[in-house]
């Protein structure tokens, strides 16, 4: 033990000698911050006396929420016809809204997953909300496809239940694949997240005074000891259901577009949709991160975990994602040209220049040029632009899938049956409804729940390596 | 060093002792102390860190993880089940022509098959770090102990456990903790 | 309220929250989770189907009319009473004046038979009570079954053995789709479909003969929704 | 199918309070198949009945629904009765549908009909195969005949003088006190609708022997039979189409409108059916001269856009043009037009040169001159006899409406028609009304459905309900003459009274009941006809052999004709029916209602047509959809905005009378005539035909559209000049069906010219895209028909398909080699050369299919329901047609219903596995296992699924969006209308043709009965046939097993100029087109050798053009 003892010490006088070079790398978290201070600060947020502004937005966000529940009541009451759908547009803005949805739901995935892969570290103050936010998001896409049907009582017939028909569902079509995809995502995303939280809400747990916080945060803690044993496994479980998650955010996507692209209606048919959706779900979804970031950072005063650094990064992946999708339009263009199939020529300037002209040009504001912004280190540095060109982004990515979905819909093959397609109050009541019913799991979230990873922060602050001083 | 007072140290016969746990100041200290306790040969003990210290395993002598093969068998199983399911129900039970594609093949169901293998794989790891951790475990001994509840901020513990055969009787423990630079040691009871 | 989160809000001593026996709740708790949910599927497989809702449903009929003697005893042929099962779609219900063709000589004045004065009388039809009702976006047509060698009994049971006729058959998808899938475990000499009491020799013999059948009829039972479904 | 004798229910007089089905239901009770019925899901939850009494409503549910669920037994279904007869009646089998020959009334012939009636209940008109000129076809008005029977607004009660409801008896009293009081007629005067019914004459015959002084006055706003009178009261002309070679036709719709449409379109399609090269050149070619648009200038080869008023001009020009290449003396003074004088030369000389094969026809509304000149023209073409022939009706002399409103009736008699509403303008019938002392008033529609009936309870005069013809007896001729029945097929639903009753108790020669007068003239007419029949058989047969009008002759007397000046000043109105609500009579039947006009596409109201040079001096300039040239998008004939057809609203005026109306833009209508429809801005009008928001506030109800009346005068009641507009600043939403007029160039309807066909047969397989793929039907595929039918070309595709070939999934059928049955395969070949656009198809495959009604407020949103869509497109020829408006376009229809694709892209994207294919190749749809996602509509490319958007069956038009608490269930009667044998669907199901698979398992059934213990149980060619095909006066549509070379279909597909639309997606369409012929002349001015939508692909595609051109037998590679 002696020979021990002076061996550790020998090692601390090697150490103390060696002056390792100054790497000028961008620190996480700013002013060196303890890891009692990262505990206060995260554990502070949950266990502060609810605030009023929390109050008055939860209440704001259920009123909102009312719209989309009271839209579907009406919907499932009366019929599809309540919506602005109508032949040829079978889909309108529903499909719009889940494809939306789920694609603000991806960039939770890509931070936490795919971030994790690359041992981004920058990612760590950013993904717990990234991924409640992708959960939630998923909460609001899967109403869509759900409700969409003209018989929704009999959804269940989309999940292969034995039944006294001795009928099962039919798994070539998209739909079906949709069904499998999605829900996959919500239960792997639950996972990923939940687990990710469990030494967090140990934390939360062992600070708990009262009765309630005690009953509840052990129960969500499940007797997490932080002994590294548990670490051990922990850390490997959570880098495989990274990895999982990784291939499945892709995937999803992908299937989701399938939906368009596994059809034969002109503007739909395209080899592209996949990389195209999914490049389109980042950007759309990086966004959203920094919509909701961003008022949370001012609110809580996060700027030391949440610094110019992990903004900048990611402006920087809104912009290439950004510059991906407009890429996409053109060479959407470009091979329907080259097809020379005049169905799919058309398809393409009568979206761009159609009776649907405007949504377009919306879209490729919004999406191609507005994100260009980010060139430019003034913008990424002042965050009101940032927010509202996010905002931007937000809207674009809605109005894309809005001229993807309609405009080849609405002019196809028999120019006979051509159709234009509007929404109906119903339909806009139950869009804007979904935010408020975002906004309350949200404040639930940040309320409740640890808003930061507190036990990953502190990993990547310098106190945390064994080596450092 | 040894300032604790008799009635801690002296175990009384009716209860049962879990340990001895004693805290270190930071990360390095108990990193190193961690090197010792693996080269005295201990089996049973463990290091209490509010984050997974970088190297930790490795000091504590701990294997690999063995998750990954839970997540490959249940990703497997996924794969098949996806198969069984699809190709029964489209292609043996009731086999419809649809658009005149094939009742089964690999490629139409693939999706299906995908999402099935990710799901099952995810369930397999998710229930495997449970279980692999003994979790859930609502009651543990530690819990009783007052520092411990400073590990999931910003303290670091060391816990030997009196199963393991070098634990002998606390004492021996106590000492070697302190030789370790370890505070304030205690007596875990079970 | 106030109370309840005076209860909630109370202090915790430090130390074990949950007791020494909580360790053992979770497994309890998924063991049972698993033990219910399989209880619950196989009670909803069970009950919530024609199989246990509708077999065995015996209402009583206005007139207390005895399949079994008119059938069984007295030996009359379906065909009969249910004159149209074989041109028709429906096996029609008798209208009174069937009833009447003997009634009016054979005990014209039991007292069980009044209904059938009565509405020989006013002309208003008797109100039976239906037994046996598919779906009504099923279109069962009773003509081609009973004339490709398909028993009354493969779906209405020995009839000519109830004296208050009850459903026996689930009548469900699955049950008309098994039939149609192995035609040949039901499929007899056509002159044999009246005759309830009949079978095959041996369930071999039947498989054999019905192969047979199946072959030189060209029978092919459809399968898709276009068969039953219009 | 059988026809059989209708046993004549004995009627029984119901009580007062209130209609009474007690007959015609307890039947409808005691029917199990009724039951069944009644308990459809869809259909049942009869729970409230707005237009039946409550009383009578309880009494007769309390007998047909017991099954409304008394008695729960634990959770099973409510107990459920069966109601079998008391007495079984004769020949009715439940679930087995009868057939009864009747006809059709109308004006100037009525149609030989059957009609099919499950337990005596009329579902459906088909068309009298006994009666050959019109064969198993029937008009869409026909078909939709039946709705009226059960429209809920009919007339359910006559209302006596004192403005209460009497039953039929008290009706019988006050009629004969009526004429009794009536003495020797003076001041007496009857109003009736022209009739074909001798028995109606002979009775008409009665009343005037009984009062001398009276008047027996006929009117109709649309007299089909003015021409014919022009050369002789009781004279006809007959045109022989089918024998024709060349038609020329003035103003003359034979294929589109009248009584004799469906015998005409029936002899056209018979001169221009063309299967090979050969028979094309044999082919008729009809030239077209008309004011407006019409179905018969849609199906000419050349077209000539002339106001009506010119048409006399024309007439004389032509005439001249004829006489002196015939060398007849022509002694008319022919007045100037401002036409290509060419145009008449080169017609003319094409007449003559096919003399005694060419035919020259005038519409009945031009002057009597016309008719005296196209008379004195056929003679010189050698025609009469061959082409034309000319006979002698029984039709007897009647007064007119004027000569009637001269005497000053005192008591006035109004049979049927509606005076009060479509009376010339100037006649101001309804002071006529107010100023007689009594009137009686026969009408199918009451004093709240009804203008006269309204006026006439209003003037405390007697209103008596009228029988629909499918309640009651009577009698009438078909266009040749023909003695046909008209049979009851059911009891009186109301206690009504028919024509024959009313006029029978009026003559007062004792004997009141129908029957008695048809059998008494039957005798009579029998005695007279070459051929023996009896009553029974007559009744049977549906047709009096031997009855035909006898030949006359006639002498065309010399006219002088007269051109009234017309120009952008003086415009010309040209009043016709409208195609929805005819002259107002049918203004309440929704099936006609929505079922959109032709060639505007509009439905559910009427509109003023301008021409496009007309528009254009108004500055009506609808903005194109696209701004660009790259994509050439043409613009809208007319203002589409956010997918609805704004029209801007046009004031007519003439000789001081106005009319205001939305202006629709068509092209091809002559410069100066404005085109107005009659029969829609009722005053006082039922459900059906009211606007919407009229009808929820349940208060004032207004028609649709509006009223052209105004503008009908006893001196010009069709058309006048003189005319000017004004264009008004507000602008109106219209209801329509078809946005865009245009095919964009693109390969969907397929047309060559006899040329194209000659040099190249299969040109139709290979234009446009299709140029590059397998034509998988086309008549150049090497496959058998069988083959086709029954196998999957693998092509590119990754894997093999499954095809019909395999055996079914039985386990003894696995592995039997060729003992196997190969189930049979059906399809469907679509004429378009012979089409011609008439929507009976549309209504039959309504009736047939129980297809909802959605309303106009639907229609607007663009969710019809029809199954089947007949596209109309325009041609013009310009190369990137369109930012112009096209003057006069070539016109082509297609009727697009499901394909039934080997390959449907719909089946694959159905997560619930609710459209799939079945082994005889139909694309099925089970709408009980559809959750209704859309996604088979979306993936359509024929865009011919069709979605419940909301509860059309179970709701009310206008009740749809009353959410949970708004008031459910369906009119009884109209519940009487629906096929047993087809479901109704109920909201969130998508629905499509299934090729009318419950005549189809019909069929297969009864072979399959009828084969008992044999092998031999496939269907015989022709034993199935399918609504539309039935229907179709053109015999376009064949039907049947494509995989037996031997039948119709599959000789038709055989035609080489098949062709399946879209094929390039490969979805192997099982109904295919045979692509339209145009015939055209080409020393006539303007003629091109290709037709026009050619020359749009050409344009638009050229490489393909040329490519296919060149490339025969290109493309069978991937085939296989």
């Amino acid at each position: 033990m002696a020979h021990a003892s002076e061996e550790s010490t020998a090692n601390r006088e090697i150490l103390a000698k060696v002056r390792p070079a100054e790497l000028p790398r961008p620190s996480l978290v700013l002013n060196g911050r303890s890891f009692h201070w990262i505990t206060e600060k995260v554990c502070g947020i949950v266990e502060e006396p609810t605030p009023l502004w929390w109050k008055v937005m939860f209440t704001m966000a259920l009123c909102l929420a009312a719209f989309t529940f009271g839209g579907l009541a009406y919907l499932v009451s009366t019929g599809t016809g309540v919506w602005g759908l109508r032949s040829p547009i079978g889909w309108g803005w529903a499909i719009v809204n889940f494809v939306f949805w789920v694609g603000i739901g991806h960039a939770g995935t890509l931070i936490s997953a795919i971030l994790c892969l690359l041992r981004q570290k920058w990612r760590t103050s950013i993904n717990r909300a990234a991924e409640a936010m992708t959960i939630f998001a998923v909460c609001c896409a899967g109403l869509f496809p759900l409700f969409h049907v003209g018989r929704v009582w009999f959804g269940w017939w989309l999940f292969p239940i034995p039944n006294q028909n001795g009928i099962w569902p039919q798994f070539r079509s998209p739909l079906e694949w949709d069904v499998f995809a999605v829900s996959t995502y919500f239960t792997v995303s639950t996972l990923f997240w939940y687990m990710g939280m469990v030494p967090d809400l140990a934390t939360i747990r062992d600070r708990a005074r009262t009765w309630w916080r005690k009953a509840f945060y052990s129960f969500l803690a499940m007797g997490w000891r932080n002994g590294n044993r548990q670490w051990c496994n922990f850390e490997m479980a959570y880098l495989l259901l990274a990895g999982l998650s990784t291939p499945l955010v892709l995937s999803v996507h992908t299937i989701v577009s399938f939906d368009f692209a596994v059809s034969n209606v002109p503007g739909w048919h395209t080899t592209i949709f996949p990389p195209y959706f999914v490049a389109g779900a980042i950007f759309s979804g990086f966004a959203m991160v920094l919509t909701l970031m961003l008022p949370l950072r001012a609110i809580y005063r996060l700027h030391d975990t949440i610094n110019q650094y992990h903004i900048d990064n990611m402006t920087k992946i809104i912009l290439a994602t950004g510059s991906m999708v407009g890429y996409a339009y053109a060479t959407e263009f470009f091979i329907a040209a080259y097809s020379g199939n005049p169905f799919e020529k058309f398809a393409f300037i009568n979206r761009a220049f159609g009776q649907y002209a405007w949504a377009y040009w919306i879209m490729v504001t919004c999406n191609v040029i507005s994100p260009q912004f980010f060139w430019f280190k003034a913008v990424r540095e002042n965050h009101a632009l940032v927010w509202i060109i996010c905002l931007f982004v937000n809207v674009g990515m809605w109005f894309e899938r809005f001229v993807i979905t309609v405009t080849s819909l609405a002019n196809d093959y028999l120019p006979s049956s051509w159709g234009y397609y509007s929404p109906t109050i119903v339909d806009i009541f139950t869009f804007f409804g979904t935010f408020g019913f975002f906004s309350v799991l949200f404040l639930l979230f940040i309320r409740f729940l640890p808003l930061l990873p507190m036990a990953e922060i502190k990993s990547v602050i310098p106190q945390a390596d064994p080596h450092a001083h | 060093m040894n300032d604790h007072s008799p009635q801690d140290t002296q175990p009384r016969r009716e209860e049962r002792v879990f340990g001895v746990a004693c805290s270190f100041r930071s990360v390095a200290e108990i990193f190193h102390a961690a090197e010792r306790i693996r080269d005295a040969g201990w089996k049973k003990w463990d290091v209490y860190t509010p984050f997974p210290i970088h190297g930790m395993d490795a000091a504590m002598g701990l294997p690999r993880s063995s998750i990954p093969r839970v997540t490959l068998l249940a990703g497997i199983t996924g794969f098949v089940t996806g198969c069984l399911l699809t190709w029964y129900t489209n292609s043996f039970d009731y086999p419809l022509i649809v658009g005149a594609k094939p009742y089964w093949s690999v490629i139409y169901p693939f999706p299906v098959l995908y999402e099935c293998t990710i799901l099952f794989a995810a369930f397999g790891t998710f229930f495997g770090q449970f279980i692999f951790n003994r979790l859930p475990r609502h009651h543990h001994p530690l819990f009783d102990v007052p520092q411990f509840i400073r590990v999931s901020d910003d303290a670091f513990m060391v816990v030997l456990e009196v199963t393991d055969p070098h634990f002998g009787n606390p004492d021996k423990a106590y000492d070697f903790l302190a030789s370790l630079g370890g505070q304030d040691i205690t007596l875990v009871r079970d | 309220m106030r109370r309840l989160l005076e209860f909630l809000n109370r202090p915790t001593h430090a130390g074990n929250f949950f007791p020494r026996w909580a360790n053992g709740a979770p497994l309890r708790i998924v063991i049972f989770l698993v033990l219910a949910g399989a209880l619950v599927t196989a009670a909803v497989n069970e009950y919530a189907t024609n199989k246990y809702l509708n077999v065995g449903y015996t209402p009583d009929q206005p007139v207390a009319f005895d399949h079994s003697f008119h059938a069984g005893v007295l030996g009359l042929d379906c065909r009969y009473c249910h004159t149209n099962v074989e041109k028709s779609p429906h096996s029609n219900v008798p209208a009174t004046s069937t009833c009447w063709n003997c009634h009016s000589i054979i005990k014209k004045d039991a007292p069980t038979i009044a209904p059938i004065r009565e509405s020989m009388a006013s002309g208003a039809p008797i109100q039976w009570v239906k037994v046996h009702k598919v779906p009504d976006y099923v279109y069962f047509p009773h003509s081609v079954h009973v004339s490709r060698g398909i028993s009354c009994v493969e779906c209405h049971g020995r009839i000519d053995q109830m004296e208050v006729v009850g459903q026996q058959k689930s009548l469900s998808m699955l049950f008309c789709l098994d039939c149609h899938r192995n035609p040949e475990l039901a499929v007899r000499p056509v002159d044999k479909v009246t005759d309830l009491a009949w079978s095959a020799a041996t369930p071999a013999a039947q498989v054999e003969q019905g192969t047979k059948f199946v072959h030189d009829w060209k029978i092919a039972p459809p399968q898709s929704c276009s068969g039953c479904h219009r | 199918m059988s026809k059989r004798v209708f046993i004549h229910p004995e009627p029984k007089v119901g009580d007062v309070t209130g209609p009474s089905y007690w007959r015609s239901l307890e039947e409808r009770n005691k029917s199990p198949e009724f039951r069944t019925r009644a308990e459809r899901e869809f259909l049942d939850g009869a729970s409230t009945l707005t237009e039946v009494d409550r009383r009578s409503f309880l009494a007769l549910m309390g007998a047909s629904f017991g099954l409304a669920g008394l008695g729960l037994s634990g959770c099973r279904e409510p107990r459920n009765h069966t109601l079998p007869y008391a007495k079984t009646p004769e020949m009715t089998i439940p679930g087995v549908p009868t057939y009864f020959a009747s006809s059709f009334p109308g004006e100037y012939a009525n149609q030989a009909i059957l009609v099919e009636t499950q337990q005596r209940r009329p579902t459906k008109i088909e068309g009298n195969p006994s009666h050959t000129l019109s064969g198993t076809a029937s008009s869409k008005v026909a078909q939709a005949s039946v709705l009226g029977l059960y429209d809920p607004d009919r007339a359910t009660t006559s209302v006596g003088v004192n403005g209460a409801p009497i039953a039929s008896a008290a009706v019988r009293d006050t009629l004969a006190v009526f004429a009794k009081d009536a003495g020797n007629g003076a001041g007496l005067a009857f109003l009736a609708r022209p009739s074909t019914s001798p028995t109606r004459a002979h009775l008409v015959r009665l009343i005037k022997q009984r009062f001398p002084q009276a008047v027996w006055a006929e009117y109709t706003p649309v007299d089909q039979s003015a021409g014919d009178r022009a050369l002789g009261e009781t004279v006809r002309v007959l045109p022989d189409f089918a024998a024709a070679k060349r038609i020329l036709t003035l103003d003359a719709d034979f294929l589109g409108s009248g009584d004799q449409q469906v015998e005409a379109t029936r002899t056209y399609a018979a001169a221009r059916r063309a299967d090979t090269p050969e028979q094309a050149k044999q082919m008729v070619r009809l030239y077209a001269v008309e004011s407006l648009f019409t179905l018969t200038g849609a199906a000419a080869d050349h077209r000539l856009p002339l106001e009506t008023s010119q048409l006399a001009a024309f007439a004389a020009q032509l005439s001249a043009e004829v006489m002196r290449l015939t060398g007849g003396a022509s002694s008319v003074a022919a007045p100037k037009l401002d036409i290509d004088p060419k145009w008449i030369v080169e017609c003319a000389a094409d007449l003559v040169a096919h003399r005694g094969q060419s035919l020259v026809v005038a519409g009945a509304h031009l002057p009597a001159a016309v008719h005296q000149l196209i008379a004195q023209v056929n003679q010189q073409l050698d025609a009469v006899g061959k082409t034309v022939r000319y006979v002698a009706t029984d039709r007897t002399p009647a007064s007119t409406i004027a000569q009637l409103v001269a005497t000053k009736p005192k008591q006035l008699v109004i049979l049927g028609g509606n005076p009060v509403f479509d009376a010339p303008a100037d006649l101001d019938f309804a002071n006529v009304v107010k100023a007689a002392t009594s009137v009686v008033r026969l009408g199918g529609y009451g004093p709240d459905a009804d203008e006269t009936s309204r006026l006439t309870r209003d003037q405390k005069g007697l209103f008596v309900a009228q029988s629909h013809y499918l309640e009651a007896w009577s009698d009438g001729r078909t266009l040749d003459g023909s003695y046909v029945p008209v049979q009851p097929m059911i009891a009186p639903l109301y206690d009504t009274l028919s024509e024959i009753e009313v006029l029978a108790i009026l003559s007062g020669s004792g004997n009141t009941d129908a029957l008695h007068w048809i059998t008494e003239r039957f005798n009579e007419i029998a005695k007279a006809s070459s051929e023996a029949s009896s009553f029974d058989a007559w009744l049977t047969e549906g047709v009096l052999r031997g009855t035909k009008f006898n030949p006359t002759s006639i002498r065309p007397a010399v006219a002088q004709v007269t051109a009234p000046e017309v120009s952008r000043q003086k415009l010309e109105v040209r009043i016709v029916p409208s195609t929805g609500a005819g002259d107002g009579a049918t203004a309440n039947n929704a099936w006609l209602l929505e079922a959109p006009d032709a060639m505007s596409k509009v439905c559910w109201e009427n509109i003023i047509l301008v021409s496009p040079a007309l528009a254009k001096s108004l500055e009506i300039e609808p903005v194109p959809m696209v701004i660009n040239k790259i994509g050439a998008l043409n613009r809208n004939i007319n203002q589409v905005v956010d997918g609805k057809l704004k029209c801007s609203v046009l004031r007519v005026t003439v000789g001081g009378r106005t009319v205001e109306g939305p202006a629709f833009i068509m092209p091809g209508l002559a410069k100066w005539t404005l085109g107005l429809q009659l029969g829609f801005g009722r005053r006082v009008v039922g459900r059906a035909g009211a606007r919407v928001a009229e009808r929820l506030n349940e208060g004032r109800v207004v028609g649709v559209g509006f009223d052209a009346y105004p503008l009908v005068t006893t001196a010009n009641p069709v058309f006048s000049t003189g005319a000017t507009i004004e264009l008004t600043s507000e602008t109106v939403v219209v209801a329509n069906t078809q946005d865009h007029w245009s095919m964009e160039g693109r390969d969907i309807v397929r047309e060559g010219s006899v040329e194209d066909f000659s040099e190249k047969p299969t040109f139709a397989a290979r234009l446009g895209v299709d140029g590059h793929v397998p034509a998988v039907y086309g008549i150049d595929e090497k496959l058998s028909p069988a083959e086709k039918a029954r196998t999957t070309p693998r092509g590119n595709s990754a894997y093999e398909h499954p095809d019909h070939t395999v055996p079914p999934n039985v386990a003894v059928w696995r592995n039997q080699g060729d003992k196997t049955p190969l189930p049979q395969q059906w399809g469907m070949s679509i004429d378009l050369n012979t089409c011609t656009g008439c929507n009976a198809c549309v209504t039959a495959c309504q009736a047939e299919n129980n297809i909802p009604v959605v309303g106009r407020d639907q229609v607007l949103k663009g969710r019809d329901m029809r199954w089947i869509r007949l596209d109309r497109y325009f041609f013009d020829g310009r190369e990137q047609a369109g930012m112009e408006i096209p003057e006069n376009p070539q016109v082509t229809f297609l009727a697009v219903a499901c394909q039934h694709c080997e390959t449907a892209p719909c089946e694959s994207v159905c997560p619930a596995n609710a459209t799939v294919h079945d082994d005889q190749g139909i694309n099925t749809m089970a709408y009980n296992r559809c959750i209704g996602t859309r996604y088979c509509a979306n993936n359509c490319p024929y865009k011919v699924r069709r979605f419940n958007f909301v509860d059309y069956n179970e709701r009310q038009v206008g009740h749809y969006y009353r959410g949970p608490l708004g008031e459910k269930g369906m009119p009884e009667t109209l519940k009487m209308q629906k096929n047993p044998d087809v479901s109704v669907r109920m909201r969130g199901v998508m629905e499509k043709c299934t090729y009318c698979i419950q005549r189809i398992q019909e069929a297969k059934i009864q072979a399959k009965a009828k084969a008992g213990a044999s092998p031999d149980t496939n269907v015989r060619d022709g034993s199935i046939q399918v609504a539309c095909q039935q229907a179709c006066p053109a015999g376009a549509i064949e039907f049947g097993d494509i995989s037996d070379s031997s039948t119709r279909v599959a000789k038709a597909k055989a035609s080489p100029r098949t062709y399946g639309a879209l094929s390039y997606l490969n979805t192997r369409p099982r109904t295919t087109f045979q692509a339209k012929l145009r015939n055209p002349n080409l020393r006539m001015p303007g003629a091109r050798s290709t037709p026009n939508s050619r020359l749009e692909m050409a344009g638009r595609e050229g490489s393909h053009e040329v490519h296919a051109a060149t490339s025969e037998g290109h493309g069978h590679t991937t085939g296989h």
